[in-house]
């Protein structure tokens, strides 16, 4: 059975760190080079944030955050019970952003540095973002050996 | 987040050191921030060469720096990007607004050969 | 409010990293040193190593890691749901070991490094450390006002 | 942790890299203890300078070459304790049976000068 670790803390600013370390601290059981495991804290930390700024833009909530590797895969999902989002398909174009002062990178460096992701939510309960990613060693062996 | 800031005539150097999220930008806009809104202050050269992490947040805050200084005539020069950051900040497109430098030397003398300015 | 955060993992020795990064990471919003940090990622190390080795010896289990800032004092407590602890009061002892091979040096680093420790189990069921700590500049602020 | 080791005759130099804990040990047992096993290896130098955190499982897995070496009339060394680390190892009474040097040198010297053997 894969390993398996839950996070679940308050939306603070400060806790931001802790997120991305113990993601990376967790990744590292896989063969990610240290360049990805910079790749992974970045994207934890765009998920983390944006929970932060948008999910609950008022009041603090709770985010979970969902550690778990299966086979060779870290798989990543990042959840908050906060405003949810209107239009997903939106938020997803590159530079997207609701908040004016924003540059809409967040998703887009989640994008580019997990192999995939998925985004879900429901406006009024919340917000999922699943992130996987594999070892680039591994997909690098396997090639060579189909 | 440590950050020291040093006035040369009209630049400013900005140093960092840490990571710069959404937790540590709140030190950036306290220290960094009212610096550039010195009258006359128009260059900020900003060293990087201690940040080891920053994402979307901190690209902002950048970005808010250079867009304030251009309005101004001025620029925003970087100095000793590492590996995983100088990622992050090509990737935001801010090399092709920022020219970036190994060390302050380098950016201040392109500064006072008037290449920049 | 204080800060909070709660992680619920696998009893796994590569996961003992993450809470002690996460421990020190949450601690660090209070005024503790580098050497203050150490110690909390010390005590947080030993307690989640007896849950491993003493409190699941042979199946994997879940270790709660439960961290709270309650005005300038941090509380972490670890629990378990393994075998318990017989006579409490004997394991308090320095240099106890139930383990031959071990040297009982964990309970007395945890009670060395934080301001106090409570251990409460019940045989069947479960353990539970409870650790306390403050910032010593704070103290020291302190006595100096009184 | 990363871990190389050396045969100086019969002494044998170990040299650990990064955390000692409860993961980790697992790679002494399989690097160092062989080691030390050796027939004829009677001392251990155990370079601990890129060691940044050790805990009770680290001390044991120390302690536990102490007690195969002296056994066959031997040490074990101690080189390079950061403060973190020195702390602990002192806390478990370990610098009362293990003298602690500077450098692998200053250890490598007393032992040839026969004050230790
Ligand atoms: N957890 C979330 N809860 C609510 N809205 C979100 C969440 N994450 C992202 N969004 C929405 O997606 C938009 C794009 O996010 P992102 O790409 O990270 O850019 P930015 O954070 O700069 O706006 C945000 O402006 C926001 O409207
Ligand atoms: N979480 C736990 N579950 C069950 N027993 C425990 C737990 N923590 C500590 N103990 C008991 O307390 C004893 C002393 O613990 P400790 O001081 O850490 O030394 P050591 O781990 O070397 O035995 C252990 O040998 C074990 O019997």
């Amino acid at each position: 059975m894969g390993n398996h670790a839950h996070i679940s803390m308050l939306s603070r600013s400060n806790n931001v760190g802790l997120a991305r370390l113990a993601a990376a601290s967790f990744a590292s059981e896989l063969d990610f080079t240290l360049n990805e495991l910079e790749e992974i804290k970045v994207a934890v930390s765009e998920a983390v944030t944006n929970c932060i700024i948008h999910a609950y833009p008022l009041e603090e909530g709770i985010i979970e955050i969902d550690m778990r590797i299966e086979g060779e895969e870290l798989i990543i999902v990042v959840e908050d019970k906060g405003v949810g989002i209107e239009d997903v398909e939106a938020v997803l174009q590159p530079n997207y952003s609701t908040k004016e002062e924003h540059m809409g990178l967040g998703l887009a460096f989640i994008d580019s540095f997990m192999d995939r992701f998925e985004l879900s939510s429901e406006p009024g309960k919340g917000t999922i973002v699943q992130m996987y990613k594999t070892p680039e060693k591994l997909k690098n062996r396997k090639e060579a050996i189909s | 987040m440590d950050i020291t800031t040093e006035l040369e005539g009209n630049i400013l150097i900005a140093r960092l050191a840490g990571e710069l999220d959404i937790e540590t930008v709140q030190a950036f806009r306290e220290k960094v921030v009212p610096e550039t809104e010195r009258p006359g202050v128009k260059t900020l050269i900003l060293n990087l060469n201690k940040v080891s992490f920053i994402d979307s947040t901190g690209i902002g805050a950048i970005l808010g720096r250079y867009r304030f200084l251009e309005k101004k005539g001025g620029k925003v020069l970087l100095v000793g990007l590492k590996a995983p950051v100088k990622k992050i900040i090509k990737m935001a497109g801010l090399l092709e607004i920022m020219p970036e430098y190994s060390s302050e030397e380098k950016a201040l003398n392109e500064i006072g050969e008037g290449r920049i300015a």
